[in-house]
């Protein structure tokens, strides 16, 4: 992998072709709103009337203290829970079995099969969704290389290290052409250099094919780096301390947006509004 | 090779100690190890040898049933286990009744067998099926619902249907249980073969073994046994082969 | 009569394991047991029951029952294979295997068993009753489609799958079938061509009657009272089964245990109970040889004796 | 409570079809339902409720042996495959010696066992043991082997000795693999209860139902198979609750 | 959780306490050397002549590509893989056998045993070393509130939230009590404050009861921060592309600390020796 920023034609392509997924068509372009929502495991509230809206193509952040709720709301969002109260909207879908439809969620655990191979993982979208075998493979293949994966592709989950793992979870993911990302920490498990080159190539894609994203990250700067606009989530039950505007969204230069001196200045008032709804509780 | 010896080891010295108990006049008789009760090893492998060409007829036939009834078995319990586990309602009203069918005794059943499937290799092979069927059902249904939930919702969220996490998801997680069930039923097949060719065929060893019983032939029985028990090794050898092989991810 | 705290107190235990369940063939045992007979003699009976046919004489020459009832063929198969037992008394002196075919099949006799279905519990030397019968009307045995069904001789006859069955007795599926209102047709093998044998005898361990004689007499004789007993009270001898074995259905009982006492008494009447003939078992023994069942002509005071009989009904 | 209604239904229908394709003459002659092969359901309740002191006598001899030859074989099962799994060695050399243990007819170890056992219950809870030790000592064995090599290394580092990897990891993740054995196994010892009660035993619903068999009273003895089933179904109900209860973790 | 950077006597001495531990003894403060090793799975080498020293109490970090092989490295140390080629010592121990018992290793999933509840758990090696179950419980929860995890003790790890699970894993390698720590990526799932007061917490632990350790983590401030010294590592087959020295470890004042300019200065050093090793391949 290069540190250079330019989009790979053919992988950006590829990830904006529209396949032919049924749930591609149409709802491209979902936005989300969020209004009242509120959930809870038994006695334990986690949301509590959270309200949030993401237009169309937007993305974005959202950073919280540990334990708050955040992959829970994920999970709420791609309609893998229902809420307690309060509505879920992904463009038009409303009910769980739409927001599945237009959502694809990775989660915080990267979950890979182990009966599968590292590749055979990353297809595994396609291949729900009647893909053959070997174009499945050739397509999820073909970000391979780039994903510093190449020569891993037959390799089975044990055999691939922590962050190798979340990014074949990462690609398999993308595979999914839903038009709305849930992406659960997708980086966590990558030094800052691959870090970085993931956030370039995915801010490179997002420029090329916009979707709607929810990215949950402990890295301030990743999101203020990836998003349009990052919510600070208070400590459970989770809401929104403060909503903040990114300075430059997905900049074609990472390294001068993120040392510009706006970046900064947004960064330490989203690492105040952290502090703060941290030692609130 | 090592790994050989020690169970060689002590299968020659059990036999030994078998034969050596067998002809000490004492302990055979505080055993009672009488040649017409418990035949000598030495025994039996004369008889094994004597008459090879009946035994190896015989276990022909028990094998082609064991085969053929097991397969059946394989096939009917995956299906079932699959079925139970996709309609709660269908688990809810079938598993009492699968457990009752292995209730039945042989001989209850062996006549109505008899009567439905006429005489010759149908009745056994139903009964090796019925009692190979059990141990399949039992363990792959609660193979597929040892499934991780997370992996199914991770699934559920690449568009995949019911039958799609059936097959990707939970098929392979209870590959192991299957196995397992598998490995059981099959040793339990060649005693389901022995009791249906009682009830319903003219060959086969288990046709063997009783009528040597009747007529008191001990050590031709047990020879009969030594057989029926390397088929059993080894279909068991096979099926844990063929786990070994498929469940490769651990 | 004499019965006192002495004598109750040294009452030998004696274990008889009979050929199947308790059926009416055990009439004079169970009259015997009811009736006190066994504790007159100061023997204290215990009946077990096994499965399969073929354990009890080996159970006896193991010395682990001390009496058992067998069959005669049984018994010579036990010396072929050099086991230490003896007949002492037959229980029931006569065969009463029979082949049965129902009325409404039409077969009028054996040569018509042509292409007929004929089926068997699958014991050799009952196969081989099936020979000599067929062989005496000309026929092979592929002429005829002999099928083994084990446990299931009944419900193949009357379920139309076979049309004649051979391994029944003539005293209790014979009965069965007639109460069922089947008209069956029973034939004893012996009148069919197979040499007359002791259908049931009471065997017991040689090395046992060297020892201790005594018990075995004792037990023969209140088995000889218990028998005649039964012969004179067929209401109180089906009582007596009946109380014993509460799971035999009561009018089946009943009809068995009057076709079966008439042949528990001798056979041949000048002999007292339990006489075994020796020349009939020496024909018989000829008959197993033939057919290939026995290797070798055990001289027949080697495979019975009646010395252990009472010498005649006592009262 | 909807959840039993339709299995309840179906069980009902499937008594009612039986019920009147016996009482029907042209079905009934045409599947061979003659009460002498198949009693109608009418007339298997009725034996059941006129023979109810006899059967639940019989009942009690059965379970009784059911639930110690059971507890044997759990005992036994469970401490041979945590031995087996320990000691490479002594799964390679007894394996093949505990599937060869399955292969031998009831008839041809029923005298032996009398007579070392001698009459009564002895030989009956060995069989039913012999039954039951099989499919509990596979499964557990397997599940044994199951376990994420990871989490073996996990308590390696924190100074688990071997003893406790085996406790503290590999036992809980095979108990639902040795659940899945013992409800295979208690379902599989009633029929070993029949076979042994035959052997060896004056009483129990195996000596019944034989005998009722031999004398074609088959709506009684169709009677004592409901009744065995219902045991059976209630030891796997039992173990399929203590199951939920022990594996909390899925 | 507070921000307040004073170390809470009572968990400090608790972590300070030696046990009745038998690997506690006489092993304390041993220093780790590995010369020359090699290492690979199959055909895929991971490790390549690779040397690295830490003095007795000494923190060493290790930062390196996704996939280069630093957990197997952490295996390695720890006693539970062997060299192809090379020595690892740890204080007087060649052996695996004596570098299980020196070292207490963290891995990267968090393995967490999912029959027994969160405290069970993080008490899993004093219940290996014959405590009690009371008294293991005790020992172990004592942290709990601290870590943020009060309230939590009896959940099942299912009802853990990644982050918390982590800090889970994390307290049951601290009270194995071994002189040795090989953490891979501690605190990898944790938002931005809950990480730097678990950094906090385990400066100031180190500080009153010094450990040899080796952390494994792909932030670079982190391994500056708690580390003596970082090592950088190279993309697969692993060796040490630098070794830095940070200019104040574990300081009181974190946030004083990772501003400093020298810090900045040495952090920029790090990541571009991380981006030459990454761009090498
Ligand atoms: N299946 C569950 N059952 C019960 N409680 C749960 C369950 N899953 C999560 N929780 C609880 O819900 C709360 C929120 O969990 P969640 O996983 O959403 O947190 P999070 O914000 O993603 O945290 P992290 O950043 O650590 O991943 C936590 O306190 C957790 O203990
Ligand atoms: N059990 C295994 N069998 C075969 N190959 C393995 C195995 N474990 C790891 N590998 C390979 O070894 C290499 C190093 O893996 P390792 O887990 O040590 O990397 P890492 O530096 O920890 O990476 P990360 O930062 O992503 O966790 C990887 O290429 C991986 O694919
Ligand atoms: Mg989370
Ligand atoms: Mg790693």
């Amino acid at each position: 992998m290069r540190q250079d920023t330019k989009m790979p034609t053919a992988e950006a392509r590829d990830f904006a072709t529209e396949g032919a997924s049924p749930s591609g068509t149409g709802a491209i372009g979902a936005a989300i709103s969020i209004r009242g929502l509120s959930h809870s495991y038994g006695d334990l509230q986690t949301i509590e009337r959270l309200d949030l809206t993401v237009a169309a193509h937007g993305v974005l952040g959202l950073v919280g203290p540990s334990g708050c709720g955040k992959s829970t709301l994920l999970e709420l969002i791609a309609g893998l829970q229902e809420p307690e109260s309060g509505a879920i909207e992904l463009g038009d879908a409303r009910d769980p079995h739409g927001r599945l439809d237009r959502c694809a969620y990775m989660p915080q655990r990267d979950l890979l099969l182990p009966w599968l191979s590292a590749i055979d993982n990353a297809a595994l979208a396609l291949r729900n969704r009647g893909v053959r075998r070997a174009q499945a493979r050739r397509e999820a293949g073909s970000l391979f290389e780039r994903f510093g994966l190449g020569g891993f592709e037959s390799a089975s989950p044990a055999e691939l290290s922590g962050g190798m793992r979340q990014r074949v979870a990462f690609l398999r993911t993308l595979v999914a052409e839903k038009p709305v990302l849930a992406l659960d920490e997708p980086f966590a498990s990558l030094d800052a250099i691959t870090r970085a080159e993931m956030q370039e190539w995915l801010a490179g894609a997002l420029r090329a094919d916009p979707r709607t994203v929810v990215l949950v990250t402990h890295d301030v700067e990743e999101a203020l780096y990836l998003c349009d606009a990052v919510a600070v989530l208070s400590a459970r039950p989770a809401c929104v301390l403060e909503q903040l505007r990114a300075p430059s969204p997905r900049a074609a230069n990472r390294n001068a947006a993120v040392t510009a001196q706006e970046f900064v200045t947004v960064r330490e008032r989203a690492m105040r509004a952290l502090r703060e709804g941290a030692s609130a509780t | 090779m090592k790994r050989w010896l020690l169970p060689t080891l002590l299968l020659a010295v059990l036999i030994g100690a078998w034969q050596i108990a067998a002809s000490t006049g004492a302990i055979a008789e505080a055993l009672h190890i009488e040649s017409f009760l418990v035949p000598s090893p030495a025994e039996i492998a004369e008889s094994l040898w004597q008459s090879r060409s009946l035994l190896a007829e015989n276990a022909w036939v028990t094998v082609r049933e064991v085969l053929f009834g097991f397969g059946c078995a394989l096939v009917a319990g995956l299906g079932f286990a699959v079925a139970m586990h996709l309609f709660e309602t269908l688990r809810l009203a079938f598993q009492p009744l699968i457990v009752a069918s292995q209730t039945i005794p042989i001989f209850v059943i062996a006549p109505i067998l008899v009567v439905w499937l006429g005489f010759g290799i149908g009745p056994t092979l139903a009964i090796i099926a019925l009692i190979c069927f059990f141990p399949i059902t039992v363990n792959t249904l609660d193979g597929l619902g040892s499934v991780d939930v997370e992996a199914t919702k991770m699934m559920r969220t690449l568009d995949a249907s019911r039958r799609q996490i059936l097959w990707r998801v939970e098929v392979p997680a209870a590959l192991p249980y299957a196995f397992s069930g598998a490995k059981i039923a099959v040793a339990v097949a060649v005693i389901g073969a022995v009791f249906g060719e009682l009830a319903a065929s003219g060959a086969g060893l288990g046709r063997l073994i009783f009528q040597d019983m009747a007529q008191l032939q001990t050590a031709r029985a047990f020879a009969a046994v030594v057989v029926l028990s390397a088929i059993a090794i080894g279909f068991f050898g096979l099926i844990a082969l063929a786990e070994r092989r498929v469940v490769t991810w651990r | 009569g004499e019965k006192s705290e002495d004598v109750t107190a040294k009452a030998q235990s004696l274990s008889l394991t009979l050929d199947f369940y308790p059926n009416p063939d055990h009439a004079g045992i169970y009259m015997a047991q009811k009736l006190g007979y066994f504790e007159d003699a100061g023997l204290d009976v215990s009946i077990h029951t096994p499965a399969d046919p073929a354990a009890p004489i080996k159970l006896v020459a193991a010395g682990q029952t001390d009496l058992a009832i067998s069959y005669e063929p049984e018994v010579l198969l036990a010396k072929e294979q050099g086991l230490d037992v003896l007949a002492v008394g037959a229980l029931v002196d006569r065969p009463l295997t029979s082949l049965i075919w129902l009325k409404k099949s039409g077969i009028k006799g054996v040569s018509e068993l042509r292409d007929k279905t004929v089926a068997t519990a699958g014991i050799p030397y009952q196969d081989a009753y099936l020979k000599t019968i067929l062989a005496r009307v000309h026929l092979s045995p592929s002429d005829v489609k002999a099928v083994n069904v084990g446990f299931g001789l009944l419900p193949a006859l009357l379920g139309g799958q076979a049309q004649a069955m051979l391994g029944g007795f003539s005293n209790i599926e014979g009965v069965d079938l007639r109460l069922r209102g089947s008209n069956p047709l029973v034939t004893p093998v012996d009148k069919l061509g197979v040499p007359s044998y002791d259908e049931l005898v009471v065997v017991a361990q040689g090395k046992r009657l060297e020892e201790e004689p005594q018990e075995i007499r004792l037990f023969l004789a209140a088995l000889a009272r218990g028998t005649a007993a039964a012969a004179s009270d067929p209401q109180a001898t089906t009582k007596a089964l009946l109380e014993a074995n509460p799971d035999l259905d009561p009018k089946l009982t009943k009809a068995e245990v009057a076709a079966t006492l008439p042949l528990l008494k001798p056979a041949r009447g000048k002999h007292p109970f339990g006489y075994m003939d020796a020349a009939g078992w020496s024909k018989f023994t000829g008959w197993m040889r033939d057919n290939g069942l026995i290797s070798s002509l055990p001289p027949t005071d080697s495979v019975l004796s009646n010395d252990y009989l009472p010498g005649e009904i006592p009262e």
